[in-house]
């Protein structure tokens, strides 16, 4: 914790904000995981901590080694990048998955079977 | 140049990478990188990625602007949502269908990553034979709107960047 | 020169690998790899045998970092008597493997070298952790060994033995740990020195730490009530991988001697002696246990497992007597038991060749040759040689010559191994010999008369009562290994007395390791080379 | 700290162990696994536990223990996780082909008779 | 000839002459071979008379097992020079015999082989001059003699009478050879010259019982003595030369020779007059009196020679010199006259087909010749006077009417005794001969009668005359070697004896008379009796000693043993798993109770709130996993993951970046894999309301779940009581101070995996490749089970039926996105790799976690892909990455021999190069690459290995589909 | 001032991860669908990646980073498996 006395109090205020709202953001994101009712809408919570959530504490910390290091520390945007690409794939073959099974099971949650394409 | 550089944005994109994981900007690191860069390039082409014809790469800087604006707007807004359960009744969640012009994969990808990224839209399903895409939207309140803003927020600008 | 200390491992290793780069597809090439390397390593150990026998051990410093924080290798006789048994062992079992069992499954050969490479360097490391690794490639290539062939019995307890030995793994993990969290290294020489210095707060738990990795090894002899999982494992195995994992278990042995000698022995100050009592009990229910199972099978294979057994536990016993001239007698017991324990399995599958002819062989290569689409369809005719006159009578001599050593009977080198153990047990007493040397003393005669009677019973069953219509094909190159394997006790008996005072000064020097202790320590610190 | 994590490992071994004395194949390596997480943590404690310190040196530095973590029980505690991976691995496939041979998911290959 | 010569050729000829019988095709040069040895080895005999009968020892000693006093020490005295003469000499005899005895069908060169291997194990016998040398040609004896007993295996008989024989004696020999043990305990010495001579330490020693008891449970075990006579009857099973020479002159005899032998030193007290004077005692009268009611001739033959092991061994029971000679003298008679009437039986039973007493008769008419030789020697035995049998018995008499018993009773019996059994054996040589030769030639014989070739009478001929010359004439004919015999044994305490046909009208004359006359009338009496077809002797024939035997053999090395083995063991993997935890828990508690620890050296650190709630979160995934694991298989998977975090983010907590890495990799893999073996196990389904789990099923858990808590906090308190405390000295304080500067690297955990401590890592790849190798083997000949076999339901369903066809191109829509994603995602994980690969000396990263990135990238195709498709596009060849993995590794360590280093010494510098600069070369580095390829390739064995198993079982499915409906 | 600024961020950005983390573990176990489970795998890793990126900030050094690199490139691939296999009945066709 010792570099963290080297930093900037300018630095630093916008570190400490975006940790803790990063932080808040992905916790706000885990509680809908809980509290949502079905699994669609929970499929959507945890984006909240995908996107701005990381996306702030990535922020936070290239800020905080830029100013450390005193040098540009970007690789934290590879981060982004990767959660950015990543996250759909699961999200879309679980969304399917979900779907396939509730349309099988017969639940109200699904949306109506659309007829069969013609396929000629 | 096509055949030395078949993916050149991607081509970039990787040796970008490279400098970015190795934080370093010696001319080592840049042969490395374009070596890499080349090789990752020749693994996508095995793989037959599918090559894009980019036009119009200015209106890039305009999307991802939008994109960013829209993240934090629906961020807020599912935040909104999840902390508070009161109002969670007069809430619908549904999905929609979205008849989609675009058949670019990329393109398709690429919008995929959008709705994704925006916290109360998920990409679902997809039907290739008339082009329709099935989205879960936590807020569901007009469906008619949701297929106006994917077709002409994203859609639109994204054909006209892949196809 | 020096090199040759490590060359029993890097053969094997480097063979391995070449075999896997060339495919399994080329069997000569692999073949001729194979026998190049077991080869090797019989010559290798030959010299090994002859440079040990000095006053000094031979240390090998690995990447040239000093002995005190790299790895070492540490030769000395005990080391190289046993490089001579996996290298014999294993080119017995390499012959016999060419006769078909090669031919059972993918990949004999590089896991076969591999298991090699496995034993012969937990015989030579003189490091605790690095004695781990090369449990676990020797265990690693012998679950391939195991489950060669495949079919539901080799399954079946091939599952028994991998989940067995991973959770002796993970014990021998926390007994090292503990002790490098304790001692703070991990050469077992420097160990050594270190337990004489430890605070006696501290020498508690570094005792328990040795106690759980004695668990471990015990495991791997399958002591009673821990190794119910050898006679399955051994008889489901096909037989040259049989043949090879007979060593296995006295790896477990060897690691008892080596390591509890090093820190348990005479000079170890506070800590001498400890646990002796339970190796001398457990030894002494493991020969119990092993003989009743040998009584209670009429299977073949699973007696051969069940004289493991009493090996191991016969060899516990005799180092829970702890003292080195009864050591001597007990690793002269180790060698003959190896050997005859190898003939013996390899002999089993030629006797139930004859036994049913036809059918059992034919069930076994539909099991081994037929099933997989992709493996190729062998043809009987090709794989089993040409039926040699007098194949019953060798057969028969061969099964009798095994009996007499497994039960220590007279005229083979079991007979002199078990009077080495008994008659120092009872010279070294004076007047007053212990009860336990008596209860040891009964217990080695009378497992010596349960295997007669099993050996008698199942001999007479299957040479005479139901002799076979015609004699069992059977290659020359699988009647070999086993003549070579008797041959070698036959010479052992001959030459006991050079033998015996080999191997007792292995022991003396086990149990007094000064010459060890000093020759790790004191290598010359020299830099890495550069 | 050293309380919260020797129980950490007691809990994991605890879970470890019990699975492992069930009766099916998959609970048998599900509680080796968590026994395989409890032992490696257990080798990386017993170098003691160090917080941000890393043993990674500045070029030409000659670390110290004072000032970095103990590197060796790292090393171990490699070793095993890579065999304790592929042992993992092996035990898997050989319960995939025992329950192809057998019929049945029993840890003995065969249902226990009651 | 020097002593040591002679003897080793002794011993030795017959052993070479076995082998080069044994190698013989022909029947005649086998028993050529055999008989020229038997006569070469009677020569030696004769060659050591000289020395011998002046009183001197021969001895030749090679070194054995010097240490261990065990020499090859070859001694022969007038007792073993006697013995030694009895076996070449009755050797020869049954040679000639078996010559024309033994059917030109039968593979005679194996029987002459075996017999001469016998005879030098006997002669061995005789020579040792140590004790453990003897006890090592004893088993010999044994096993030769179970070989010949056994040579028609063919049959039951034989098989069972060579087995009994052999459990018996090779038993008794086990008892012999701690009976040895035990004496050279004592002695200090198993050299037979000094424990000779140390008779009064032996007798006095407080072991002295014991080594009494099993030295005589070998004599009596070898020479069929009550209680374990009952194998002598069946060991008649063997070829009748066999029997003639194993029970007259050899096998059974070893047991009184070594009675004989170790007399000067155990006899004399009252513990052995008991222990072998009453076996003595017994066994005479048992087997005279079961001798009379035997129908076979060979089966009353051998009670007869039980019965008169008996006397021998009586009379070597008392405590009398004189009835050591008695014995002595009885042994050489005995050896005559049973070999000629065995061989005789077996002319008999060779010439008409059958032995049963009660089928022969009139014999005498038909082979005349045959019938005289065989009445003398059966005269012999009797003890008709002015035959051998008469002398040695009548100095039974006068012994038993002398003899210093240890109780009185006894003393009175003795004589009543010797009378009893003097007129059985009267009695049974007489059945014996009236049975046989005379009354109404028999008309149902299987073969007509007729004289025998005259060659196989001549050693019946030569042994007869021998029971005449020694009968008429004792002194002059036996009178030397028994005097050498008796000097053997007692040196110079020989007693006065007389060996003279006429001593006067005396006591054991007059016994010998009555029991003569009593003999005939009992077998007058018992005539209408032995006509009857009951066999067996009248009031035990109930006792079966062998069915005893067989029973009690069963019962406890069977049943009893299949028993404890069920009661002591078990097969099922929980217990055995139950135990090594349970006895690992108790070892580790053990030590903490016997020697207790100390508290640590180090503060406790404070705890970390954080890592205290991730803790708690990963104590719920560890728990969870623990109740999941049986009915939801995929929540413990995930759960097991969840607990993977936690570790990983423990390994960043507690500066341990790169196992971090691993744990990682490992992790998404260990995933991966068992997702993928997910789909080969039964559905497994909790039933609602299923009834709770039975009692027994209750216990077993709530021990279990003590084992796992003791598990646990065994494992706790240990990491505790390690975590606290610190070396004074620690091995990783050389690494840190020389990883930069010796080992070129600073990520000081990979300079120890790659350089100072490379060899562990060179041998975990070798695991790894092990464990691929095998995986692959293995899964190349998966089976499905049944219910596994088809395509999952959901496959159906979502395909409709239709099979992918087009295998190149994943088809569904819902796979369109994620595909381009994750096939864009390829090259920026090979980068990562090669990024980690190559940063790992000096920061967190190396070769194996860039391998498992690989690996995972290459798994994400498949995933996504499909296999089809993957291996259309990427050419992965798994087995070459491997192979050169290891070549690459191991090459690196093996460079360095070309220098002149150690195996796996490492080399760095610094390359200039153009353009780019100075540029860290490393060996290390070829080394961690070595190791990455051996991951890339391994994992993907694994895991390719195991995703073929759904191509295959696709492929399968509707082929046995087709088969089953083939068969229907 | 910007250390204890920065520390107490930290520990409150940690305890608020790991409390999110705990969510996802509730979820984790409660499930009551597989896809509920995998769902919240997901967001444990990601939550898991956070956590180690906080971590860099509290210690200053970047040796920790390529841990959060690699959650966050392959963590996504164990979930995906997790998904084909709920849909497809097996990960790898
Ligand atoms: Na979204
Ligand atoms: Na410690």
């Amino acid at each position: 914790m010792s570099q963290a006395a080297d930093l900037p109090l300018w630095a630093a205020l916008p570190v400490a904000m975006l940790l803790v709202v990063g932080a808040g953001l992905a916790l706000a994101g885990s509680i809908g995981l809980v509290t949502l009712k079905s699994f669609y809408d929970r499929m959507h919570a945890p984006t909240l901590g995908t996107t701005l959530g990381i996306g702030s504490i990535l922020i936070a910390s290239m800020l905080y080694f830029s100013v450390l290091q005193t040098r540009f520390v970007l690789h934290e945007i590879l981060i982004g990048a990767f959660m950015v690409v990543t996250t759909p794939v699961t999200l879309m073959l679980l969304a399917r998955a979900a779907l396939y099974r509730d349309e099988r099971e017969g639940n109200p949650d699904a949306p109506p079977r659309r007829p069969p394409p013609t396929k000629d | 140049m096509k055949r030395w550089f078949p993916y050149p944005l991607i081509g970039l994109g990787l040796a970008l990478l490279w400098l970015l994981l190795t934080e370093s900007v010696s001319t080592a690191a840049f042969l490395l990188a374009t070596a890499l860069a080349l090789a990752g390039c020749g693994t996508l082409l095995r793989l037959r990625f599918p090559k894009a014809r980019l036009r119009r790469l200015g209106s890039v800087p305009g999307l991802l602007r939008d994109v960013v604006v829209e993240v934090f707007r629906s961020n807020n807004a599912v935040a909104r949502i999840i902390l508070r359960p009161s109002r969670e009744d007069a809430r619908r969640s549904g999905f929609v269908r979205v008849p989609l012009d675009m058949r670019s994969p990329h393109g398709l990808a690429a919008l995929a990553c959008i709705l994704t990224a925006t916290p109360g839209t998920v990409w679902v399903d997809y039907d290739s034979t008339d082009g329709t895409m099935l989205l879960h939207v936590l807020d569901l309140i007009d469906e008619d709107a949701w297929v106006r803003i994917v077709k002409d927020r994203w859609e639109r600008r994204l054909m006209e960047i892949f196809e | 020169m020096q090199h040759l200390v490590v060359a029993p491992i890097v053969v094997p290793m480097i063979a391995g690998a070449a075999m896997i780069l060339a495919g399994d597809r080329r069997r000569r090439l692999t073949a001729a790899i194979g026998l190049l390397s077991t080869l090797t390593l019989v010559v290798l150990a030959t010299i090994l045998i002859g440079i040990a026998d000095g006053p000094a051990v031979h240390v090998y410093r690995l990447g040239n970092w000093p002995s005190l924080f790299g790895i070492v290798l540490v030769l000395d006789r005990l080391s190289a008597v046993m490089l001579a048994l996996a290298a014999l062992l294993g080119f017995a079992a390499f012959l016999f493997s060419m006769g078909r069992w090669e031919r059972a499954g993918v990949h004999f050969h590089p896991l076969f070298q591999f298991q090699l490479m496995g034993l012969n360097g937990a015989f030579l490391t003189g490091d605790l952790f690095n004695l781990f690794v090369f449990f676990e490639v020797m265990l690693a290539a012998s679950y391939g060994m195991a489950l060669h062939g495949s079919g539901v019995a080799r399954v079946r307890a091939g599952m028994h033995y991998i989940v067995v030995n991973l959770v002796a793994s993970l014990l021998f993990l926390v007994g090292v740990s503990v002790v490098y969290g304790v001692a703070g290294t991990l050469n077992m020489a420097e160990l050594a020195h270190r337990m004489r210095g430890v605070t006696p707060h501290d020498r508690g738990l570094l005792e328990t730490g040795l106690a759980v990795l004695g668990i471990a090894f015990l495991v791997k002899a399958a002591m009673w009530p821990l190794g119910f999982w050898l006679p399955p494992t051994y008889a489901a195995a096909t037989t040259p991988a049989a043949a090879i994992l007979s060593i296995l278990s006295k790896v477990g042995i060897y690691a008892v001697l080596r390591v509890w000698l090093l820190l348990f022995g005479a000079a170890a100050g506070p800590s001498a002696g400890f646990g002796e009592a339970w190796l001398l009990i457990g030894g002494l229910l493991t020969i119990a246990f092993g003989s009743i199972a040998v009584l209670a099978t009429q299977n073949l294979p699973r007696l051969a497992g069940a004289s493991v057994m009493i090996s191991s536990g016969t060899l516990l016993a005799a180092i829970g007597a702890g003292q080195a001239a009864v050591t001597g007698g007990a690793l002269l017991y180790l060698v003959s038991s190896v050997l005859s324990i190898g003939a013996f399995f390899l002999l089993i599958e030629l006797v139930e060749r004859g036994r049913e002819v036809g059918a059992d062989v034919l069930a076994v290569s539909r099991e081994a040759f037929g099933a997989g689409e992709e493996e190729e369809e062998i043809d009987e005719q090709e794989v089993v040689g040409v039926a040699i006159p007098g194949t019953v009578a060798i057969l028969g001599f061969a099964f009798m010559a095994c009996a007499v050593l497994l039960a220590g009977l007279p005229p083979l080198s079991g007979f002199l191994a078990k009077f080495a153990i008994l008659s120092t047990l009872l010279a070294s007493g004076g007047t007053g010999v212990p009860a336990t040397s008596w209860v040891l003393m009964a217990a080695l005669i009378l497992s010596g008369f349960a295997t007669v009677v099993a050996m008698l019973r199942t001999g007479i069953d299957v040479f005479w009562a139901s002799p076979a219509t015609r004699a069992p094909r059977i290659g020359l190159i699988e009647i070999l290994p086993v003549a070579m394997l008797l041959l070698l006790c036959v010479a052992l008996t001959v030459g006991a007395g050079p033998a015996m005072a080999y191997l007792q000064s292995a022991a003396e020097r086990l149990h007094i390791p000064a010459d060890y202790l000093q020759g790790v320590v004191s290598t010359p610190a020299g830099g890495p080379g550069r | 700290m050293e309380l919260v994590v020797s129980l950490a490992i007691g809990v994991l071994a605890g879970s470890g162990v019990w699975l492992l004395l069930r009766p099916r194949t998959f609970q048998l390596i599900v509680g080796l696994a968590l026994l395989s997480y409890a032992v490696n943590l257990f080798i990386f404690s017993t170098g003691g536990l160090r917080s941000g310190a890393a043993a990674i040196l500045s070029p030409g530095e000659t670390g110290t223990l004072g000032a970095y973590a103990d590197p060796l029980p790292q090393a171990l505690v490699l070793t095993a996780i890579v065999i304790g991976f592929a042992t993992t691995a092996l035990l898997l496939v050989v319960l995939l082909a025992a329950r192809g041979l057998t019929g049945t998911d029993h840890v003995d290959g065969r249902e226990r008779e009651r | 000839m020097p002593d040591s010569l002679l003897l080793m050729a002794l011993v030795g000829l017959p052993f070479i002459g076995a082998i080069v019988a044994g190698l013989l095709r022909a029947r005649d040069a086998a028993s050529g071979v055999a008989g020229a040895v038997a006569l070469a080895c009677l020569g030696l005999v004769w060659a050591a008379y000289p020395t011998v009968s002046a009183g001197g020892v021969l001895r030749a000693e090679f070194a054995w097992m010097p240490t261990l006093g065990l020499n090859l020490t070859l001694r022969l005295d007038g007792f073993a020079w006697l013995f030694a003469g009895l076996i070449s000499g009755i050797g020869a005899l049954v040679v000639l015999y078996a010559r024309y005895y033994m059917s030109s069908d039968d593979p005679v060169p194996r029987f002459f082989a075996f017999l001469l291997a016998f005879m030098g194990a006997m002669t061995g016998v005789v020579v040792s001059g140590n004790l453990v040398q003897l006890v090592f040609f004893w088993e010999l004896t044994s096993l030769f003699s179970f070989l010949l007993i056994g040579y028609w295996h063919h049959t039951a008989a034989a098989r069972d009478g060579a087995r009994m024989a052999l459990t018996v004696t090779g038993a008794g020999g086990l008892a012999l050879f701690g009976g040895v043990l035990l004496i050279g305990h004592i002695v200090g010495s198993y050299d037979l010259d000094a424990v000779l001579s140390a008779g009064d330490r032996i007798r006095e020693h407080p072991l002295y019982l014991a080594a009494l008891i099993l030295v005589v449970l070998g004599a009596l075990t070898k020479s069929a003595q009550f209680p374990f006579h009952f194998w002598l009857p069946h060991a008649m099973a063997a070829p009748t030369p066999v029997s003639a020479y194993l029970h007259s002159a050899t096998l059974v005899k070893a047991g009184v020779f070594l009675l004989a032998r170790l007399w000067p030193v155990m006899a004399g007290t009252d513990a052995w007059a008991w222990t072998v004077g009453l076996a003595g005692l017994t066994t005479l009268l048992l087997g005279a009196y079961i001798a009379i009611f035997q129908n076979d001739l060979k089966g009353l033959l051998a009670y007869s020679t039980i019965s008169h092991l008996g006397l021998i061994t009586l009379l070597l029971g008392l405590k009398s010199e004189l009835a050591l000679v008695a014995a002595v003298f009885h042994i050489i008679n005995h050896a005559a006259f049973k070999c000629s009437l065995f061989m005789a039986a077996g002319i008999i039973d060779h010439e008409t087909g059958t032995r049963d007493i009660r089928r022969l008769s009139g014999l005498n008419q038909s082979m005349p010749f045959t019938a005289r030789l065989a009445m003398v020697a059966a005269a012999a035995m009797a003890g008709v006077p002015l035959l051998n049998g008469f002398l040695s018995k009548e100095m039974f008499f006068a012994e038993a009417l002398t003899a210093d018993v240890p109780l009185s009773p006894l003393l009175n019996v003795l004589p009543v005794a010797a009378l009893l059994a003097s007129a059985f054996s009267v009695a049974y040589s007489l059945r014996f001969i009236h049975g046989a030769f005379f009354g109404p030639a028999a008309t149902d014989l299987p073969r007509t009668p007729h004289e025998p070739a005259s060659w196989m009478r001549l050693p019946v001929e030569i042994l007869v005359l021998t029971c005449i010359m020694v009968g008429l004439l004792p002194a002059a004919t036996v009178g030397p070697y028994l005097a050498i015999a008796v000097r053997g044994v007692l040196g110079a305490d020989v007693p006065y004896y007389s060996l003279a046909v006429w001593h006067g009208f005396n006591l054991p004359l007059l016994m010998s008379v009555i029991a003569l006359a009593g003999g005939v009338m009992l077998y007058m009496l018992l005539q209408q009796r032995l006509k009857g077809s009951v066999e067996g002797a009248p009031l035990i024939r109930r006792i079966d000693a062998q069915r005893i035997f067989e029973r009690v053999m069963v019962f406890v090395s069977w049943r009893l043993a299949r028993r404890l083995e069920a009661l002591l063991g078990t097969r099922r993997l929980q217990p055995q798993l139950r135990l090594i935890v349970g006895i690992a828990i108790l070892a580790g508690a053990g030590a903490v109770w016997l020697r207790g620890f100390g508290p640590g050296n180090l503060p406790s650190t404070p705890v970390d709130p954080v890592l205290a709630l991730i803790w708690m979160v990963g104590a719920a995934f560890a728990l969870g996993t623990a109740w999941q694991a049986k009915f939801h298989r995929l929540a413990a998977v995930i759960l097991l993951g969840g607990v993977g975090l936690v570790v990983c983010i423990t390994f960043v907590w507690f500066s341990a970046p790169d196992l971090a890495l691993t744990q990682l990799t490992v992790e998404v893999v260990t995933t991966v894999l068992l997702v993928l073996g997910l789909r080969w196990l039964p559905k497994r389904f909790q039933v609602a309301g299923e009834k709770g789990p039975e009692v027994l099923t209750r216990t077993r858990r709530a021990r279990d779940l003590a084992i796992a808590i003791g598990a646990g906090g065994g494992l706790a308190a240990l990491s505790y009581a390690v975590m606290t405390r610190v070396p004074p000295e620690l091995l990783a304080r050389h690494f840190l101070e020389r990883a930069y500067t010796e080992g070129g690297g600073t990520n000081v955990v990979n300079v120890i995996l790659v350089d100072f401590r490379g060899f562990d890592t060179l041998g975990e790849i070798f695991v790894v490749a092990a464990v691929a190798l095998t995986t692959y083997a293995l899964l190349r000949r998966f089976r499905p089970a049944a219910d596994s076999v088809g395509i999952p339901e959901q496959q159906r369903e979502q395909d409709g039926g239709a099979q992918h066809e087009d295998a190149v191109r994943p088809t569904a829509d819902w796979l369109l996105v994620p595909f381009t994603l994750t096939r864009l995602l390829f090259p920026v994980m090979l980068i990562v790799a090669v990024f980690l690969l190559l940063r790992g000396h000096d920061l967190p990263g190396g070769g194996f976690s860039a391998g498992m990135v690989v690996a995972i990238a290459i798994l994400l195709q498949y995933i996504i892909g499909g296999a089809a498709w993957t291996e259309s596009h990427l050419r992965l060849l798994p087995q070459i990455w491997l192979g050169a993995g290891l070549l690459v590794a191991s090459g690196t360590g093996l460079a360095a021999w070309f220098f002149g280093r150690p195996f796996l010494t490492t080399y760095f510098a610094y390359a200039e190069l153009p353009l780019i600069g100075k540029v860290p070369t490393a060996s290390a580095l070829i080394f961690d690459i070595g190791v990455f390829a051996l991951v890339v390739g391994a994992t993907l064995l694994m895991l390719v290995a195991l995703a073929h198993q759904s191509v295959r079982g696709h492929r399968s499915a509707p082929r046995r589909a087709a088969g089953r409906a083939g068969e229907a | 001032m910007s250390a204890t600024l920065i520390s107490a961020a930290v520990l409150v950005a940690q305890i608020l991860l790991v409390a999110a983390m705990g969510c996802a573990a509730l979820r984790v176990l409660r499930g009551p669908r597989a896809q509920d489970r995998v769902l919240a795998l997901d967001t444990l890793y990601v939550n898991g990646a956070m956590l180690l990126l906080v971590f860099g900030v509290r210690t200053g050094t970047t040796h920790y980073f390529e841990a959060a690199l690699l959650i966050s490139l392959l963590g996504f691939v164990a979930t995906a498996a997790l998904s084909k296999f709920l849909m497809r009945g097996e990960v790898i066709e």
